[in-house]
């Protein structure tokens, strides 16, 4: 079936959804890259208005990539629940929009949508949507997910405490991941990535993390974002695992390059929940997604970018995940050309996965080849912040040592805190008021001296108390 | 929070366990100025690292002892054009002059990639290093090819055309705000287009505050007796190598 | 004098504060334009380095446009206030910079300094403020003005419904300003920027205003934004004029080609005052600035735009106004090239006129000859909302058809207040409940039945009710 | 808000009296999808008509029966530059042809200025309508000369080299989202380089939904007589003419 709108005696017809969905994106490099980017503004609005005017139900059934036997696809349209759909079922794109945007459509309304809803239709939503309908509809959606801090509460934003290392050295990230914890970061997560990728080495730096945690009493959870194949290895060696990571994209084929399965991912989590390690709650996973990483892996059949994401999110959300992000600018400019197209893309990124029903941070990040700077990323936080956000990512002074890239700064939380008035999730909270790190009013305060002196700690650095 | 506090006096002994930026110290939510600056200042650096050029010339001047050298540019025209289409700085470009040699040696492929300042820094030490070190892999030198606007996917299409069996791309890696002298060596076995990075084994952040160059030619020496003995790179190397008793 | 800084052996010379200043700037066009913008982002941190370790004491008495007898300058240089710099007189710029951001730098303190601070102080700190920075410092200054309605109070947001109209035709204006408030905008102004500049239109302009405010009982304040001149012409017969408009600029010679001189400023405040129309406060002027007017008037002498904004603030601040609000994107590309050029700009105009003490405002715009859309302002608007911006522009369907540019529309007026929380003026709050255009909670409601059939508004569009 | 409402009944009957976007409705704070989408649409429209080309020929041709036609362009090399040097749009280019004239006349200069579109739509009513009505202003016509990439300010160095009296430059003004064919008219006694708008006096919008072209060319004409009378233009002409007799 093909699409067609004239626009001024000028017909323009795309011959499938993939085309329509793809031509509809706004501007970004990694569709010019993969040839499937509208051939300029004008061709770009005549497909946003032929989206606009389909019928959503016009998703249901429908394989937009088109390939035979992708378990992905397969898990669309096996998860997909005409009840949920029902309340839109009769809408149009455009008019999905407008209900969103409707006061009448709150978070309950919202988020009942969620196993109604496909990524292709949240990805074609989005694409008509302005950046303030980004923010102001996934700002009404609630996402809730606990393990031993609860993440998603109106009015909080948590935050991943990043503390790589170039070779992983157990001091270098001890005293990363503290500086971190003096700035209040490290509510979603304390998470480490690998620069290597042994089994030995992952049950190192989780048990690393686990000292400190039960060393501080943190209520939070831990990660090594290792292989899930490694992470299995190491839950078998009886390594203490809070949070299972995986990398995943949206189609089989993408996932066959980061090594994973769903049914892999299944096994994750089950061996993740058989450990029973959360305390409020059971979301065990943790996962990233990124634009690209599917055309990246020519694994994306045509399909544009950004729904390429979107089908990443449906992987994710089978696996009742505490903390979903993407790392928005990491790849480069082949798929997001400047800060500019890296903020919509993050908006767009947060708007699919909260209305897919995922607890969904963002990595607010750059790299120096792209043509992003700092002022970029205030401005996507800040903006992420208005809509919502779950949970950042924040690393110490904004510069990955290991990964080189750029992501936000331990400082930003307390911007974030002490500015947009936001405050971490409630356990984390607490503890940070106990144990003197903030005040009655959350501001944040000097190391308080048991914090300073605790034995743990400076036994983690080897240091002499 | 202005004037020396528990948090500083309590990091500042961590500062040397890590390249990272901790214990800068903050005003409210904000950098102090002085840090803030230099992070913009280290920010322009490394920009200006992905716009460096590689001295080919002089680069095969140092290197001319240690075999034949060739030269070879992938399809992309510029640095703007290198950055949006990866797919052309996959592809072998037209003027290459590549060594001739016996097929089923060892290809070596210094391309610039991201940084040519990490190959001017560091490449020769890695190559001084290897070269000696290939005896032992039974794996004759087939040349020495500088390549322009280079992906790492390049070196295995040039590796192919001169008949070798094994090809390192030595490549600058994306520059980080703090190192932007990064090199990647990309160890391929049966090299050819379109193989998939599966098939690829990777050693990364080669350079002196990294993984030192002696170190990182050893590691790519003891990789490609490896791959000799089982016959492919990559996570097929490594599988094969699970089932195989220890050498 | 001159200014070092040393990069790896590289020495950075500048000659004179105004270069100084000018190298330090963000890149924009209008200083490449002028001739006065750092050779690349190197000599530009040189330059940021050199002026973050300047005294802030050495800009009381430097003279940086350097013109002999400019009453711009003389203003500055008399109006400086050892006293009230005295808590700040022995840092630096960076030093300064480091202040404003302390917690113990509150309203209080930033406030108490307004007198000691000259434009380019402010200008100065600014170019070394990331944008989270001018973010944050902003969001802590309090400027309250008032006239019928209060302005500025903390998390509130006004704004000016500007119903501009190609002809200045009376039905034409009456109904976009009723569109504007029917979506309940107007509490800062509703004011006309006229196509004409006659005396006789500009009396027909406010008069018709006045009734429509009269009509309604609208707890706000009406404009004309013709020249001075013209509202004084129609004060002295007798014309309901509440604000007095001006255009105003960094330099005598630009305010010269604006035709306004200081004292013709002080005799229509004076003039506006003895009116006594003001209810709940005597602010009744109002200043429009923008970076690029000195430059395009050749009355910067060398100066960055963006200091010349400032010192265009020092006037505005001699008169007490209600309202001050750069045009931030309305020139063109010339000045300000694209989003992200607008968005720096934005953020630092309205930094350098809090700080300064002004009851800052922003005209959240572009033109169609500049790289930026309808998503850059979005960013633009939430991003000031979070620095705590006093109002903002707006118009209907962000199209003003008479200055062909876009501006925000009386929508964005309502996610201001329906997803960012930001409420408007109290006056104006408690009017929009009482008519029943919001509820209780404030959220915008159809229109009352009362307001539909008033007759007054029905006579002004000349409708039969 | 969804549905058919006391605010939409309001403001139906009252979009006539303007062509601002009105009465649009709304769906919490966005505006509908449709004219979401038909706003974007005009701004790729407005965008467009900046980049438009003005056809000198076929003006050229449609001109010629009015008088003498000549061609000029600014030393701006393209449309990128025009948008970011207006130093450079003011400037007269070295390749100009310029008409030959009696000094004393009035220069016409029809300038594309930021929309082609509006001097295509505009200029040749304005022209038909105003060069008739020149007897009346004692101003005989000294030529029309068509500018690329001009600047309002460049009608007046055109006007000064052919020795012209006064100087009408009529200039594709800025486009509009709802209108990108709007035409100013910039008229100076005197006309020279460098002079200050102070000097000129403006007519704006004019196009068929605007300051329709009959009255513009009647205003205009009006304009070069008074300019004529007093000798000035711009503010020095209201200041003038306001101690004068009405004629
Ligand atoms: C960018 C990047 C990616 C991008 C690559 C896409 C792209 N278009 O650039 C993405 C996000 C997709 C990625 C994925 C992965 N990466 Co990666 N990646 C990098 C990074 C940050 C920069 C690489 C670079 O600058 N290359 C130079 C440019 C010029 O080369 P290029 O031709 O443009 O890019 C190619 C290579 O970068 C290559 N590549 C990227 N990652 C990997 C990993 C392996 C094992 C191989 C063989 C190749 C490879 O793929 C690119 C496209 O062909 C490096 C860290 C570093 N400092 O170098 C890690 C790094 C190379 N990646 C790493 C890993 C582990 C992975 C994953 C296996 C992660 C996972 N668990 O799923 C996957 C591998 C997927 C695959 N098989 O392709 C490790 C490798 C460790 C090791 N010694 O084996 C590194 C060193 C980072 C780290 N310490 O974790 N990666
Ligand atoms: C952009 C603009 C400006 C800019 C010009 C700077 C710039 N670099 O472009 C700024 C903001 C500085 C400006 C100032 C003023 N403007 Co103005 N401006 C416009 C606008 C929106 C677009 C002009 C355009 O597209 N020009 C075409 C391009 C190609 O020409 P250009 O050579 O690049 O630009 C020159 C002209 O625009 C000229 N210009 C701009 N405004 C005015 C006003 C007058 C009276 C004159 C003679 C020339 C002039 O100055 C520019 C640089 O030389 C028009 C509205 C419109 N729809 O056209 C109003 C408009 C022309 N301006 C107007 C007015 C009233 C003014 C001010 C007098 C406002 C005031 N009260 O202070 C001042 C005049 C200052 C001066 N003497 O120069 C009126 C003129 C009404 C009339 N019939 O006389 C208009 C029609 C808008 C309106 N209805 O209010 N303006």
């Amino acid at each position: 079936m093909s699409y067609v709108t004239t626009l001024e005696q000028t017909r323009f017809v795309f011959p499938d959804l993939r085309t329509l969905l793809a031509k509809a994106t706004p501007l970004r490099s990694g569709d010019v890259l993969a040839g499937v980017a509208a051939d300029g503004p004008v061709e770009r609005l005549a497909a946003q208005m032929a989206l606009a005017d389909l019928p959503l139900a016009a998703f249901v059934g429908a394989d937009v990539p088109g390939v035979e036997g992708d378990e992905v696809s397969e898990l669309i349209a096996a998860r997909h629940d005409p009840a949920a759909f029902a309340p839109v079922a009769s809408l149009t794109v455009g008019e999905f929009r407008e209900w969103l945007l409707a006061p009448e459509a709150d978070a309950a309304a919202i988020g009942a949508l969620k196993w109604g809803l496909t990524p292709e239709m949240v990805a074609a939503v989005s694409k008509i949507c302005r950046m303030q309908d980004l923010v102001s509809i996934a700002a009404k959606v609630r996402v809730l997910s606990a393990f031993r801090s609860t993440i998603g509460l109106p009015g909080r934003l948590a935050t991943r405490n990043q503390p790589n290392h170039p070779t992983d050295d157990t001091r270098g990230i001890a005293a990363s991941a503290l500086d971190g914890l003096l700035m209040g970061t490290g509510d979603a997560v304390i998470g480490v990535n690998p620069a290597t990728d042994s089994v030995e080495d992952y049950i190192r730096i989780v048990t690393l993390l686990d000292d400190l945690r039960l060393a501080l009493e943190i209520p939070t959870q831990s990660c090594c974002l290792g292989h899930v194949t490694t992470a299995m290895a190491a839950m078998d060696k009886g390594a203490p695992v809070d949070l299972v990571f995986q990398s995943v994209a949206g189609s089989q084929k993408a996932n066959d390059e980061f090594g994973v399965t769903l049914a892999m991912l299944a096994e994750a989590q089950e061996a993740a929940l058989a450990l029973g390690r959360g305390t409020v709650g059971t979301n065990a996973m943790y996962f990233e997604t990124g634009q690209g990483s599917a055309l990246s892996a020519e694994a994306h059949y045509g399909v544009d970018q950004q729904t390429m994401e979107a089908r990443a999110y449906a992987v994710a959300r089978e696996f009742d995940p505490l903390l979903v992000n993407t790392v928005v600018g990491f790849i480069g400019p082949e798929y997001l050309f400047n800060g500019k197209q890296i903020l919509r893309a993050g908006l767009e990124d947060h708007f699919c996965g909260k209305l897919l029903g995922l607890p969904m941070g963002v990595d607010v990040c750059y790299t120096n080849h792209v043509e992003a700077d700092q002022d970029d990323m205030d401005t996507l936080m800040i903006t992420l912040c208005a809509a919502g956000v779950n949970f950042v990512i924040t690393v110490p002074g904004s510069d990955d040592v290991m990964l080189n890239y750029q992501s936000l700064s331990f400082h930003d939380a307390v911007f974030a805190r002490e500015t947009l008035g936001l405050k971490p999730a409630p356990e984390f909270e607490d503890w940070l008021k106990r144990i003197g790190l903030t005040d009655a009013e959350g501001r944040l305060q000097d190391a308080p001296p048991a914090l300073a002196g605790n034995a743990a700690v400076t036994g983690l650095l080897e240091l002499s108390a | 929070m202005s004037g020396k506090s528990r948090t500083e006096a309590l990091m500042a002994p961590l500062k040397a366990m890590t390249e990272a930026r901790i214990g800068m110290g903050r005003s409210g939510g904000g950098l102090p100025t002085r840090a803030s600056l230099a992070f913009a200042l280290d920010h322009a650096r490394a920009k200006e690292a992905v716009w460096s050029e590689m001295d080919r010339t002089k680069l095969a001047e140092t290197l001319a002892d240690l075999g034949p050298i060739g030269f070879a540019s992938s399809r992309v025209s510029g640095r703007e054009e290198y950055l949006t289409r990866p797919d052309l700085g996959r592809l072998l470009g037209d003027e290459a002059d590549l060594p001739g040699a016996e097929p089923g040696g060892l290809a070596i492929v210094v391309a610039d990639g991201l940084s040519a300042t990490a190959v001017e820094l560091n490449a020769a030490a890695v190559l001084r290093a290897l070269v000696p070190a290939l005896g032992d892999t039974g794996l004759p030198l087939a040349g020495i090819v500088l390549a322009r606007q280079a992906r790492v996917a390049l070196g295995d299409e040039i590796a192919q055309r001169m008949g070798a069996a094994a090809a390192v791309t030595l490549i600058g890696e994306r520059p980080g705000l703090s190192a932007s002298d990064s090199l990647g060596a990309y160890i391929s076995w049966a090299p050819r287009p379109g193989m998939p990075n599966a098939d690829r084994t990777c050693i990364s952040n080669i350079r002196s505050g990294g993984l030192v160059p002696d170190l990182a030619a050893a590691q790519i020496a003891r990789l490609l007796k490896d791959m000799k003995r089982v016959g492919a790179s990559g996570l097929e190397m490594k599988a094969r190598l699970a089932t195989l008793p220890a050498p």
